[in-house]
Parts: structure tokens; C-alpha cells; sequence
């Protein structure tokens, strides 16, 4: 029996559920990408999923904190997506090589 | 009603196949792009939720700033098309995707489960009076000082590291 | 007052879409393609010397580093954003001096930042 | 965008005009740019094409349209296309959210049998709660075009010019959003509507609890008054986000022949300069909106212009409607001012180098906007 009311009424679960999807996407991307630039993008796309169920939250208990959690998780984001950059902008500058296989090889 | 919904759902959608087109395409350059694009959406879906100034510092930063970064550094990087863009190995691969599936599905089963709690069906309260950006503001620079202060060191310190590690030649054994 | 109009601005962003490539695909379809088609022609630019591929030319990381130092500032002037439009909200509650305090002591780390930034020649082009 | 199928066909052809409007100006801002560089020159410019050359536009528009088609061996076609299609978003999104006169009522009338309600349209592509924000955002996104047709391109001139374009732009958004938080601790809205609103009557100071009004009646109560530096950071910005001279190191034909659309002919190239030249518009729109007073015309408020026209004998949605008029030519008056300041500007100057660019982007610039939001708080923090 498929109820319509899921597609027609929007509420806190279809949130949660998109959330819940995008949050999956980012740890298959993380699990299954070399690449180490590819997966800091997927863990951006993992905070991004994390965003929306706090945005969803925040709506639907009437608080606004949801929104001031976002604004600070979007700085964390962006200062690990700076140095994350930066630290492999080093390596490649050194070794000309990204994939995350390679970075088990470097030593202190 | 309906109107809201075909948006939810459009949203969803291009947020999923932005998503989806990260993680599976093999040229970092168009994953890169794709999550610019899922950015968008995701700021698009922050507006469904009335998250208006969020939803704006989203394209700003996000979208602006941090997927120029990335876009910029692959293109000095210059990195072609790999031919190993993923992890080797079929069965790990598959216990991967598996994971990430049963992860979704359990979150999936205990949100519908827990739906009948007092959030799930409740329709958001009537919006409050004030603007929600003054909110915002008065919240963050009374409830949360510390924490932003903090994120202001934060962001100092973030400078100084960045700087220092592109100062360095590479190497791992001291001073060049 | 909040509002955002997230139906026009779809609207309007694939009606964009569509008419530009409409646009490029009519003016392929006038322009025609002329007989010459030679593999000189269809190189990229280069000032009367062999074509040299993108590849070999070196990038200075400078603009990497300049993309850096641009997001954290950003992030910083985005969160005065909320303080400024709160602004006259907290002066008229009366906390107007410890709102200028704790922006002051904000400012004070983002000027600092700027400045070791101009210090440690991050900013440096040369 | 409404709630019924009038009111949505209306804003959504609304939204296309406005589109067109934009994508309209560009021939004249050509033909502009280029009668205006001989008159500065003291040369003749195009001017054998119709009366005053102004047939030149339709048959640029005529060449433009018959190039043929072209795309380099190297280039990623993919991007390579993509790119002039997506240098239009950003532009036109951020100028329809600016408010460009009064809107005006459509008191309720029959059609089809049924009563359609009374409207109010507003004069913009759509009106926007966090404007500034949105615009800041989306012109934002303007970064991806350069890069993507830098990177399209397959060119070390392109890829060149295109990382250069985007460090200039982002360097000077910094600078760009800076000069913006005074504006916003002015009038302590980020709508744009509400910050013209605010700039409407004569000038008037509150301090200490007394408002001091000036003299001199017609002198408006616009913004520059109270952010002289503001604007000048502002406007200074605003020409290295369009990347024009004296700010166009992204194609300093000396080093990089074009910059990033070194490859592009015909009507792709037409596309970017639409695209640049809808970021001049903005940047003309939004110091106009605040600064300037937006629509609104010195000496008199839109409800006194309203019972003036009234007295002439017009209906009340009538006088709405020329109202309306009567400040959408004074928008335009404002705007086509700061266009031409443009032109003039980009015809005087010469180019910077681009160490001295970055140097002004983030040594003075940034600095003096900081000191400019500094001082802004001090001050309505002291009289207040």
C-alpha cells in the first residue's frame, strides 16, 4: 500500500532521510576513492549531510542553534579543507603523487 | 502544498545525483564540480527549511570559496583522468559498499521507526516575529561567544600553519 | 520578511540554461564550419612557435596559497555579517559594550592575522 | 512565485525581461564604450553603420552569429561549451534581486469569467528577505566560469589567465564583503528594499538622542553621506570582481594574450562579455541601491510624488503605475551615471601589475575597509 501523503507532505523525515543518503555517498566516496583530494571531498559531502539534519532539526523544534551549529561545523569545514589542501599540496610538491596508498610510505 | 513538495523532491534528487557523480566519477576535476553543484543544492535545500542567511553562507563559503580551492589546486595539480581512481580488490570493495548501505539503511530504519515520536509529525510552529537572521545573531554573540572567539584562534591558527607548510620545501628530515 | 523565492530562481537559472545552449547551438548551426580544417588551425593559440601543451608550464602555488588565506578571512568577515545586522538590536538591549568587547576581541585576531600574513610575505608577489 | 496561474505567468515573464534587459544593455554599453573611448581619444568611433554608428550593435550581433563554431583540438569540449552558458547564470540571478523601482498595485479585475485578486508586482526579477547575501553568493559562483573555461580551454595561456582571474577575484571579494558591513551596521537589513526605504527624505543625523536635519531640504538622506569610504572601497572592488581595467590583469594582452577565453571566438566570446558586463551592472545597481538612494529621487518621497500625480487626475492605480515609471527612470538615470564612470574609468587609467593589484587588494584595501566597519561601530555605538 503506498501512501501518497509521502510524496505530498513534506516533513522531518524526508530530511533526515536525504541526509542520511548524501552522509552514505561521502563514506562510500571516503571507502572506496584513492585519490586523498577526492576524499576530502567526500568528507565535505559528509558534513554537508550532517548540515542538513541539523537545519531539519533546528526547523522543526522552532531553535535556531541548528543554524549556529551549521555556521560553526561550515568553519571547521573549510580550516580542515584548508590544511587537508595544504598537506597535500606539500606532498604532491615533493613526491608528485596524491593517491592515499602511497602517503602509508612516508616516514618522520 | 504540492508545490513545496515537487521542489523537496527536485532538490533531493539533484542533491543525491550531485552526490552520487562525486563519488563515482573518475576525473577529480569533474567530481570536484559536481560537489560545487551538490553545494548549490544543499543551499537551495537550507532555503526549503527557512534557513535564509545560512543558506547564504553556504554559496559564500562553501560553494565560493571552498570548492574554488579545490578546483584550483587540481588544476595545479593537473591531474588527468586515473586509471586507478579506486581502492583495488572486488570483495573489500563489496564489503565497502556494503557497509555504507547497511549504515544507510539502519539510519534510514530508525528514523521511520522513531517517526512517531513528538518531532516527526509535528508541523513546525508558526515562525517567530523577529527577523531569524537578528535571532541568529543575538544567539550566536550571547549563547555561543566562546565558541566563535575560539573559532576566530582557530582560523588564526589555520593561517599560520597553512603558511608555514607551504613555506616548507617538502621532506620530512629538517630545515632545507 | 525573510523570504526567498527558490521557484524563481530554479526558473530562472534553467530558463538561462536552456536559452544559452540554444544560443550556441544556433550559431553553430548559421556559422557553418569552413573547408579549412587543418591541424594548424585547430591548435591552440601560440605566438609563432610550436604549441606547447598546458602540461609543461609550471603554476606558481602562490594562487593556492592566496585561495587559502582568502577562505579563512571570508569566513571571518561572514561572521560579522550577524553581529552587523544585530548591531543596534544589542545597543538598544543595552549590551552594546559587551557586544563591542567581544567583536573587538574578534577584530583584533583578524587583524593580527592580516598582519602576519603581510609579515611572513605570504602576500608577497614577486 | 504566486499564488495563481496569473500571478505566476507574470513573474515569471517578469523574470525573463529581466534577463533580456541584461543581455539587451550590452550592445549599447558597447557601442558605449566604444563612441566613448573615441570621444575621450579624440578619435571618431564606429560611426558609418546608421545614424551615430548605433547599427553597429546589429551588425556586431550579425558577425558574432555567422563565426563559425570553433574548438581548439585540446580543449575539453565538455567544459569548453559549458562555460560561456554558465558565465550567464550567476550575473543575471544576482540582477534580478535588485529592486529597480516602486512596485505597483493591480487593483482586481474580470478575465475568463473569474475575479483575479489584487496584485502588487514588484519591479525586479524577485524580491529577496537576505539580498545582499544572496548577491554576494551567487556572484560568488562567478569563479567557476573562469576556471572551467581556463580549464576547458587545453591552453597554458588560458589555464594561466583563468588562475590569475580567480585569485583577483576572490582577493578582492574580501575587500568587496568588507565594505559591505558598514552598510549593513547603517541600516541593519541586508534587504535591499528596506535600505532604500531608509534613504528615503532629507538628510537627517540621530545623535544623542536628537535628530539633526539639514538645512537644505532637498539634499537626500542617501547613504554615501554617512559612507564615504564605503564606497569608495566598494566601487574600487567592484571593478576588479568585473575585471575591468584598470583592473584587467586577467587578460593583460602583453602576457596573456585574452586571459581565459584566449580560445573563444564568435558568439561564446559574446557570452562571457554579456557575463562581464553583467557584473558591471550589478556592481552600477548595488552601489546605486547603497549609496545612492536606489529608485528613489532627491527632494521628494515616493507617497509625495504619489499625491502629486494624483492631483493630476489619474486613478490610484494609475498614479501607481507612473510613479513607478517616474522612479524607474530615476534608477536608471543613477545607474547609467556609474556605467559611465565605468567606461570613463577604464579609458583613463592604465593597467596595474599584478603584484601591485594583489598589494592593493589585501594591504590596503582590506585594511582601510576594516578600519572603515571599525569606525562605523564606534560611531553608532557613541551617539546611540
Amino acid at each position: 500500500m503506498v501512501n501518497t501523503n509521502v510524496f505530498l507532505e513534506i516533513g522531518l523525515n524526508h530530511y533526515l532521510v536525504l541526509s542520511t543518503v548524501l552522509f552514505c555517498l561521502g563514506m562510500i566516496g571516503v571507502l572506496l576513492r584513492k585519490n586523498a583530494i577526492v576524499m576530502l571531498m567526500s568528507i565535505e559531502l559528509m558534513l554537508n549531510a550532517v548540515n542538513i539534519s541539523f537545519i531539519a532539526f533546528g526547523k522543526y523544534n522552532s531553535n535556531i542553534d541548528g543554524q549556529i551549529m551549521v555556521f560553526f561545523v561550515m568553519t571547521i569545514a573549510a580550516a580542515e579543507a584548508a590544511v587537508g589542501l595544504a598537506l597535500a599540496v606539500s606532498i604532491f610538491k615533493r613526491f608528485k603523487e596524491v593517491n592515499i596508498r602511497f602517503f602509508e610510505h612516508l616516514k618522520g | 502544498m504540492t508545490a513545496d513538495a515537487f521542489l523537496f523532491w527536485f532538490l533531493a534528487l539533484s542533491t543525491v545525483a550531485g552526490g552520487v557523480m562525486v563519488v563515482s566519477l573518475t576525473n577529480p576535476i569533474y567530481a570536484a564540480l559536481s560537489l560545487a553543484f551538490t553545494m548549490v543544492s544543499v543551499a537551495a535545500v537550507f532555503v526549503t527549511l527557512e534557513a535564509f542567511f545560512v543558506a547564504g553562507v553556504q554559496l559564500i563559503v562553501y560553494a565560493g570559496a571552498v570548492m574554488v580551492l579545490f578546483v584550483m589546486v587540481l588544476m595545479l595539480f593537473d591531474l588527468k583522468h586515473e586509471v586507478e581512481s579506486f581502492a583495488r580488490g572486488k570483495v573489500t570493495g563489496a564489503i565497502k559498499l556494503l557497509a555504507a548501505g547497511l549504515l544507510a539503511g539502519l539510519l534510514i530504519g530508525a528514523i521511520l521507526y522513531s517517526s512517531s515520536g513528538e518531532l516527526g509529525s509535528s508541523a513546525p510552529q508558526a515562525a517567530a516575529q523577529i527577523d531569524s537572521t537578528k535571532t541568529l545573531g543575538y544567539r550566536l554573540f550571547t549563547q555561543h561567544i566562546f565558541a566563535f572567539e575560539a573559532l576566530g584562534v582557530l582560523l588564526l591558527v589555520i593561517a599560520v600553519g597553512v603558511v608555514a607548510l607551504s613555506r616548507s620545501k617538502g621532506g620530512t628530515h629538517g630545515k632545507h | 520578511m525573510s523570504e526567498m523565492p527558490l521557484g524563481g530562481i530554479i526558473f530562472l537559472t534553467i530558463f538561462i540554461a536552456i536559452f544559452g545552449t540554444a544560443l550556441i547551438f544556433l550559431a553553430r548551426a548559421i556559422g557553418g564550419q569552413r573547408k579549412n580544417n587543418s591541424a594548424v588551425k585547430r591548435d591552440i593559440y601560440e605566438c609563432g612557435i610550436p604549441g606547447q601543451d598546458k602540461k609543461e608550464s609550471k603554476v606558481s602555488v602562490k594562487f593556492y596559497l592566496t585561495a587559502i588565506l582568502f577562505i579563512l578571512f571570508d569566513i571571518e568577515i561572514i561572521f560579522m555579517y550577524p553581529w552587523a545586522i544585530s548591531f543596534r538590536d544589542f545597543i538598544a538591549n543595552g549590551m552594546g559594550t559587551p557586544i563591542m568587547i567581544s567583536m573587538g576581541v574578534f577584530i583584533a585576531i583578524f587583524i593580527y592575522g592580516l598582519w602576519w600574513g603581510v609579515k611572513s610575505r605570504a602576500l608577497e608577489w614577486d | 512565485m504566486g499564488n495563481d496561474v496569473f500571478e505566476i505567468t507574470v513573474n515569471a515573464v517578469k523574470l525573463i525581461v529581466v534577463f533580456l534587459l541584461m543581455v539587451q544593455a550590452v550592445p549599447i554599453l558597447v557601442w558605449l564604450e566604444r563612441r566613448g573611448s573615441a570621444f575621450i581619444q579624440n578619435r571618431f568611433g564606429p560611426n558609418r553603420v546608421g545614424p551615430l554608428g548605433l547599427l553597429q550593435l546589429l551588425a556586431d550581433a550579425v558577425k558574432f552569429i555567422t563565426k563559425e563554431d570553433f574548438a581548439p583540438d585540446k580543449a575539453i569540449r565538455k567544459l569548453f561549451y559549458a562555460a560561456p552558458v554558465f558565465a550567464l547564470i550567476p550575473a543575471t540571478l544576482a540582477y534580478a534581486a535588485i529592486p529597480m523601482s516602486l512596485p505597483f498595485m493591480v487593483p482586481a479585475f474580470e478575465m475568463l469569467g473569474s475575479t483575479w485578486g489584487p496584485y502588487t508586482f514588484r519591479v525586479q526579477g524577485y524580491e529577496i528577505g537576505v539580498g545582499i547575501v544572496f548577491i554576494l553568493g551567487v556572484s560568488s559562483l562567478a569563479a567557476y566560469t573562469i576556471l572551467m573555461a581556463g580549464w576547458g580551454s587545453g591552453s597554458k595561456f588560458s589555464l594561466l589567465g583563468a588562475l590569475r582571474a580567480a585569485a583577483q577575484v576572490i582577493s578582492y571579494e574580501l575587500a568587496l564583503g568588507l565594505s559591505i558591513v558598514g552598510v549593513i551596521l547603517l541600516y541593519g537589513t541586508f534587504n535591499l528594499t528596506e535600505m532604500i526605504q531608509a534613504q528615503q527624505g532629507p538628510l537627517q543625523f540621530t545623535a544623542f538622542g536628537h535628530t539633526i536635519t539639514s538645512a537644505v531640504s532637498w539634499i537626500p538622506n542617501w547613504g554615501i553621506f554617512y559612507q564615504p569610504i564605503g564606497f569608495l572601497l566598494f566601487f574600487a572592488a567592484a571593478f576588479a570582481e568585473s575585471n575591468r581595467l584598470p583592473f584587467d590583469l586577467a587578460e593583460g594582452e602583453a602576457e596573456l594574450v585574452a586571459g581565459f577565453h584566449t580560445e573563444y571566438g564568435g558568439f561564446k566570446m559574446l557570452m562571457f562579455f554579456i557575463g562581464e558586463y553583467g557584473h558591471m551592472m550589478i556592481a552600477s545597481g548595488l552601489a546605486t541601491t547603497f549609496f545612492f538612494g536606489g529608485y528613489g529621487i532627491p527632494g521628494i518621497t515616493p507617497d509625495e510624488l504619489q499625491q502629486i500625480i494624483l492631483g493630476w487626475g489619474f486613478s490610484e492605480a494609475g498614479a501607481g503605475g507612473l510613479n513607478s515609471l517616474i522612479h524607474f527612470l530615476s534608477y536608471n538615470v543613477k545607474f547609467a551615471i556609474f556605467l559611465w564612470i565605468f567606461i570613463q574609468v577604464r579609458w583613463t587609467l592604465p593597467r596595474f601589475r599584478y603584484d601591485q593589484l594583489m598589494d592593493l587588494g589585501w594591504k590596503t584595501m582590506l585594511p582601510w575597509a576594516l578600519a572603515n566597519t571599525i569606525a562605523t561601530a564606534v560611531i553608532i555605538y557613541a551617539v546611540s
